[in-house]
């Protein structure tokens, strides 16, 4: 009991595929948490089922202690479970003030969607100053902050970001971290996807380690080993 | 390895059954609907060698059927040629059809390939329409010459002749097909079925591929659109109809598309099927609407028919789970 | 001369209403879907039936006829989605499957309103009587009322989809049904939204055109075609550039019929279709990808 | 080679040893092949109707010759040449079968031959010149098949003179001598329009516009109006015989009608172009070869219509009616020979009709196996409407009305 997210056992996959094995994570509140790991082997489809975009084939999902196995992914929004998708190009041909009007389209967040508005601005300058503007013509690191943005939008009570920093250069990154550092400052629980594992350590207080849908290894603040060797560990020399 | 049974001594069973058929069914009426039964399991697997096959939705395959009509008729009663060779030419003209509309289906995908087979199919219609002193317009071709073999006339013969002529069409096809199917080439149509970047990497050329099976499909299709001018005498534009286009489809579908066979199976099953219910007053509108129900259905529930070649439709996009983004 | 050039102008853009009210619900559901709905045009039809039996049947009057019409297509339409098409949403193939499904939805429509309403051709009466003079070209004022309804119907679409969120994410969920759902937009509502918005496009068109073609089984064939020609010219895609190609053919349409005559313009039209399809299949209002 | 020869011996032989056993039948199954479903249903309805009437009939006053009659449709939907020839071996394939009726099956009659192939006895309304088409280059093979309609050649014809006789008698002024013909691309429809161009040409008129339409579905005559609006001629025709496109011809010329004497081919002796036209179709004028001759020196027209307007609650046009006397003609010949499995024999009998019927008196061309035209046996009628009314205004002898200039003309 008393855990924010709690994944128990925990089995999905694309049709006959199963991605993810029996794997269990849990978040507490206040916490924020890392996934980690090489790419394909269901950091992504975590989170998809955990927004039920994806129903589980097997286990048990509960947010802030009510089950939401197998819920609609408008129900799990409801609730406060939020998630950034990965790789974003979101509404392409909205503009960006329509979009984050729209991300709070949910109940619950249309009570907070002024006051969430100032937020994301405050958050992210450039967005205000580009809010009549289509999506598809903002840069990729617009578009990662317009998806935050969306996401903050929905007034998360736990915000799960996947791969924020994607294909963004080293000085977007630095950007992008800070921001995201502010939104766990502020006190919203975080789990982030993330390769980059410099970024990842700055912000998270535990890092799950996962390779072919199953959690490999878990590692706290306090036992972390050194960046170096978690690279070494996870990607063979040839890094760096 | 398949047990001989289903892929030998099924089809040899039916074949030697569907060669005794005259012998029990004596009228025309039986023997016409088998006629119509063998045209119409000729169009329909050949339509599933570019659908299920190849996974080009094709919904002009009817026009390469209307052109071997349109063919036959012209050159045996405008020209006088021999209707035993006209029937012939209607195939060789609607592979060149098939060419002709292949070019920017290799370009397309998913609904554009629709769209544009369609719009030809139309086009093609437009054209039948438009050159009435050449096809007769609205009203089509009549009195077009029949069958002659030697001195063996195939009129008032109670349509012993076209039996056995439509029966040999449809071995003769299906013979192809499998020839086709089982033949290098046809292995490399699964693979880029199934994969379609896989096989672009290693050196398929798709569009030649997507090219060659419709010509391919073409054939005897437009061979049975020819014989279809000659058996019953008449050519007329209707076949590019809706109508035909459905049924034709609509046995593709229900059969199942997996095998070569599933097609002439649903083609002489439904053939029998409509025309059962053709014969009661005041259900001839509900008969299409059996065959809708009946596709739907299958849609729905017979996964092993139909979902199997709809699954292998337009392959090569990896993120398969995700909600519908199936455009491009 | 002028005067010819003129009414067929005018010609032209009773057409381009009629292919902008129907094109548009098709790209409604193409946008929002990504489905290609075949049925499209017999909801139109069963729209102008029900119409005509509440309206003269049932002598509720035409008002009452047409709102009628134009909610039985939309129930309808939902009921198509509902059973024809979301059993197949996530299934890579929707898109062809929805093909064939609504294809067959088309059969058992235009087969069941000929069981139901007979084969006799139907109309309905005028929404208003008398005739109007545009520069010397004269049309039927209910026509005129489609050309002037038409606009504002497809402006109140277009004013729905921009501002209000229902409509907003009617757009978000065609552009990215993930990051829609991930914002908390329930996707499947949006979907029966979608398809009773168009389906109730279609069957307002049908329940107007009613009075001015006739109604009967098979009246939808053509409006659909035209407007299959339309969605393909604009482009599958934006609600304008549909708008704006519905009155493009249709003027062109009208204009071809004057210069070359009925008799070639299907064929001409057709082969444009092709042509832009082997072009541009993006559309010619389309951003080329 | 041989083996198909055994076969087919074996097979004939069969046929024979089958067909015998059936000879003594006592209900006769009278097949109906028509258009029930699809867009011309309308009209395969009403034969339907028509024939179901007239066997009723027949049955109620207990058959003929010791033999009642049972009715079978084939359905022939849109027409296309697999659905007629299926339905029409599915009607000759009864061992029952006595005769087969219809208006129209297909546009091009082609099932003509096979009736003929089997002797069967086939009695068709419409499309004579297909008809004489097939049977004049060798009447005697197609014994069993007549047709009621006499040849088109009249609605080429005919239209001059009834025309320039109105305009002598100072019924019609005619502004020029310029008419306008616009014709839908299929046999009839362009058969008529091509005959028309040729005879008013004959007769000194000349012709401003002679355009062709693709067959189908016609919602905008407006750019051909718009040409007859800059050049008004005297008179207008239109040979599109389709009523929905007549009617939508009709109602867009009356948006802006110019000083000409309207004619259209068939649509208006259709019932539900009225229904569609309204007041619009005032004054207009059609004419009709084998219609029904709705008049009181033919009363039987007005009893079978009475008859089927009881029984089916509507109006029926010119298709109830033919089908209705069609089986009666049969019913006739087969009093005469008694046998219906001598089909032969009744085709004969048929063609020696000398009947009044509802279209008029029927007798047959044995060269065409078309029904003669003449005032005397089936007139062609030139009807005006006027206020949902059709007046029949020649010929004179069987006139309900006169023709009157339409309030559109000046």
């Amino acid at each position: 009991m008393g855990r924010l997210l709690d994944i128990s056992q925990v089995t999905a996959g694309y049709g006959s595929i199963t991605v993810l094995r029996n794997i269990s994570i849990g978040v507490d509140a206040g916490e924020c948490i890392g996934l980690f790991g090489p790419n394909g082997h269901g950091k992504t489809t975590l989170l998809q089922t955990i927004s039920g975009l994806l129903r589980p084939a097997g286990g048990r999902i509960s947010f802030e202690g009510t089950d939401i196995t197998g819920a609609r992914p408008r129900d799990i929004v409801n609730a406060g479970l939020i998630q950034s998708p990965q790789g974003n190009t979101l509404f392409g041909d909205m503009h960006v003030l329509e979009t984050l009007e729209l991300a709070s389209i949910s109940r619950r967040a249309r009570r907070g969607r002024d006051e969430n508005l100032r937020r994301v601005f405050d958050l992210f300058p450039q967005l205000g100053e580009r809010r009549s503007q289509k999506a598809k013509t903002l840069s990729g690191g617009e578009r990662q902050m317009l998806s935050i943005g969306c996401a903050l939008m929905c007034s998360p009570r736990l915000l799960m970001l996947d791969e924020p920093t994607l294909g963004l250069s080293p000085r977007l990154k630095k950007e992008l971290a800070g921001a995201v550092g502010n939104i766990a400052r502020s006190g919203v629980p975080l789990v982030i996807v993330e390769q980059d594992v410099e970024f990842l350590l700055s912000l998270t207080q535990r890092l799950y380690m996962i390779e072919h849908g199953e959690v490999i290894r878990e590692i706290d603040r306090a036992n972390a080993p050194d960046h170096d060797s978690i690279m070494k560990l996870y990607f063979g020399e040839a890094v760096h | 390895m398949r047990p001989a049974a289903t892929s030998i001594i099924l089809p040899l069973a039916s074949l030697v059954l569907l060669l005794l058929v005259p012998l029990f069914a004596t009228d025309s009426y039986t023997r016409h609907l088998f006629i119509i039964a063998f045209l119409y399991a000729v169009i329909a697997s050949n339509w599933n060698l570019s659908l299920g096959h190849c996974g080009v939705f094709n919904f002009g395959h009817l026009t390469f059927f209307g052109v071997g009509v349109y063919t036959a008729a012209i050159l045996s009663k405008t020209i006088g040629i021999n209707p035993w060779i006209a029937i012939v030419a209607g195939g060789a003209t609607a592979a060149l059809a098939a060419f002709v509309i292949a070019a920017p289906v290799a370009r397309l995908k998913g609904i554009y390939v629709v769209l544009v087979t369609f719009a030809f199919g139309q086009l093609v219609m437009q054209l039948v329409l438009s050159q009435a002193q050449i096809t007769g317009g609205a009203e089509g071709m009549v009195r077009i010459p029949y069958l002659r073999l030697g001195d063996y006339s195939f009129i008032k013969d109670y349509k012993l002749g076209y039996y056995y002529a439509a029966l040999f069409l449809l071995v003769a096809s299906t013979l192809f097909l499998l020839a086709v199917v089982r033949s290098p080439f046809g292995k490399s149509l699964k693979a880029v079925r199934d994969a379609e970047d896989y096989a672009a990497a290693r050196g398929i050329s798709i569009s030649r591929q997507r090219i060659t099976v419709l010509v391919l499909s073409a054939i005897f299709t437009g061979i049975a659109g020819g014989f279809y001018a000659i058996y019953l005498r008449v050519a007329s534009p209707d076949v590019f109809g809706f109508g035909t286009l459905s049924l034709a489809l609509s046995m593709v579908l229900i059969g199942g598309t997996g095998t070569v066979y599933g097609p002439i199976v649903a083609a002489l099953a439904l053939t029998f099927a409509t025309e059962a219910l053709a014969g009661i007053r005041g259900l001839e509108e509900a008969r299409f609407i059996v065959i809708a129900l009946a596709m739907i259905v299958v849609l729905r529930i017979a996964p092993g028919g139909l979902l199997g070649i709809i699954e292998k439709l337009n392959i090569g996009e990896r993120k398969t789970a995700e909600p519908a983004d199936a455009r491009n | 001369m002028i005067d010819t050039l003129i009414a067929t102008l005018v010609s032209g853009l009773v057409l381009g209403s009629l292919y902008a009210m129907m094109a548009s619900g098709l790209s409604v559901i193409w946008t929002t879907l990504g489905v290609f709905n075949f049925a499209h045009g017999a909801l139109m039809m069963i729209g102008a039936f029900v119409a005509w039996t509440v309206s003269e049947a049932a002598g509720l009057g035409l008002l009452v006829g047409i709102a009628s019409g134009t909610l039985a297509a939309a129930l309808l339409g939902v009921l198509i989605e509902r059973l024809l098409v979301r059993p197949y949403y996530g299934n890579r193939n929707m898109l062809l499957i929805t093909v064939m499904t609504t294809l067959a939805a088309m059969i058992i429509l235009e087969k069941g309103a000929q069981m139901i309403w007979g084969a006799r051709l139907k109309q309905l009466p005028r929404l208003v009587d008398g005739e109007i003079s545009i520069f010397g070209a004269t049309i039927s004022a209910h026509e005129a009322i489609l050309v002037v309804l038409a606009p504002l119907i497809l402006l109140s679409i277009w004013r729905f989809t921009v501002r209000t969120n229902v409509g907003r994410s009617l757009r978000a969920v065609g552009q990215n049904q993930r990051s829609a759902a991930l914002i908390g937009i329930d996707v499947p509502v949006a979907f029966a939204i979608a398809f009773g918005l168009s389906a109730a496009l279609a069957g307002l068109t049908g329940a107007l055109l009613g009075s001015i073609r006739f109604i009967t089984p098979s009246m939808g064939a053509e409006p659909l075609v035209k407007a299959m020609i339309v969605v393909i010219f604009g482009g599958l895609g934006s609600l304008g550039a549909t708008a704006g190609a519905a009155y493009i053919i249709g003027i062109i349409e009208a204009l071809l019929i004057l210069w070359l005559g009925l008799y070639w313009t299907p064929f001409v039209l057709f082969l444009m279709m092709i042509v832009v399809l082997v072009f541009r299949p993006t559309g010619i209002f389309g951003s080329s990808q | 080679m041989l083996n198909r020869r055994t076969l087919l011996g074996a097979a004939s032989a069969m046929i024979l040893a089958v067909t015998a056993g059936f000879a003594q039948a006592d209900v006769i199954k009278i097949g109906v092949l028509a258009p029930v479903t699809g867009k011309a249903a309308a009209d395969g309805q009403e034969m339907v109707n028509g024939a179901q009437l007239a066997v009723d009939e027949l049955n109620a006053a207990g058959g003929v010759a010791g033999h009642t009659f049972e009715l079978v449709v084939g359905d022939v939907g849109e027409a296309s040449a697999d659905a007629v020839a299926t339905a029409a071996e599915r009607l000759l394939g009864d061992r029952d079968m006595g005769a087969i009726m219809t208006g129209y099956a297909s546009g091009s009659n082609f099932e003509i031959e096979m009736m003929a192939e089997q002797d069967m006895v086939y009695l068709v309304s419409a499309n004579s010149a297909q008809t004489e088409g097939i049977i004049s280059p060798s009447p005697d093979d197609f014994g069993t098949v007549w047709s009621m309609t006499p040849s088109y050649a009249g609605y080429n014809t005919e239209i001059v003179p009834v025309i320039e006789e109105l305009a002598a008698a100072g019924k019609l002024s005619l502004p020029n001598k310029k008419v306008a013909i616009i014709a839908s691309d299929n046999p009839y429809s362009k058969g008529i329009a091509e005959g028309m161009v040729d005879s008013f040409g004959k007769a000194g008129w000349e012709v401003t516009e002679n355009d062709l339409l693709p067959f189908g579905e016609i919602n905008d005559w407006r750019a051909f109006l718009a040409k007859i609006r800059q050049n008004p001629p005297a008179v207008l025709i239109n040979t599109d015989y389709v009523s929905a496109n007549a009617a939508t011809f009709m109602t867009q010329f009356m948006e802006d009608p110019t000083n000409s004497l309207v004619f259209i081919q068939y649509a208006p002796s259709v019932p539900e172009f009225l229904e569609l036209t309204k007041e619009n179709s005032s004054g207009v004028v059609y004419n009709l070869l084998g219609g029904v001759l709705n008049t009181p020196t033919n009363p039987r027209a007005a009893e079978v219509l009475s008859k089927y307007k009881t029984v089916f609650g509507n109006e029926p046009g010119s298709y109830g009616p033919a089908l209705y006397e069609q089986v009666m003609i049969y019913a006739d010949a087969l009093g005469k020979v008694g046998d219906p499995k001598k089909r032969a024999e009744i085709g004969t009998e048929i063609g020696k009709t000398n009947k009044q019927t509802a279209m008029g008196r029927i007798q047959f061309d044995p060269a065409t196996h078309l029904s003669v035209q003449s005032n005397e046996g089936v007139p062609i009628q030139f009807y005006q409407i006027r206020d949902g009314e059709r007046y029949l205004f020649y010929p004179d002898v069987y006139a309900t009305g006169e023709f009157e200039q339409p309030a559109w003309m000046k």
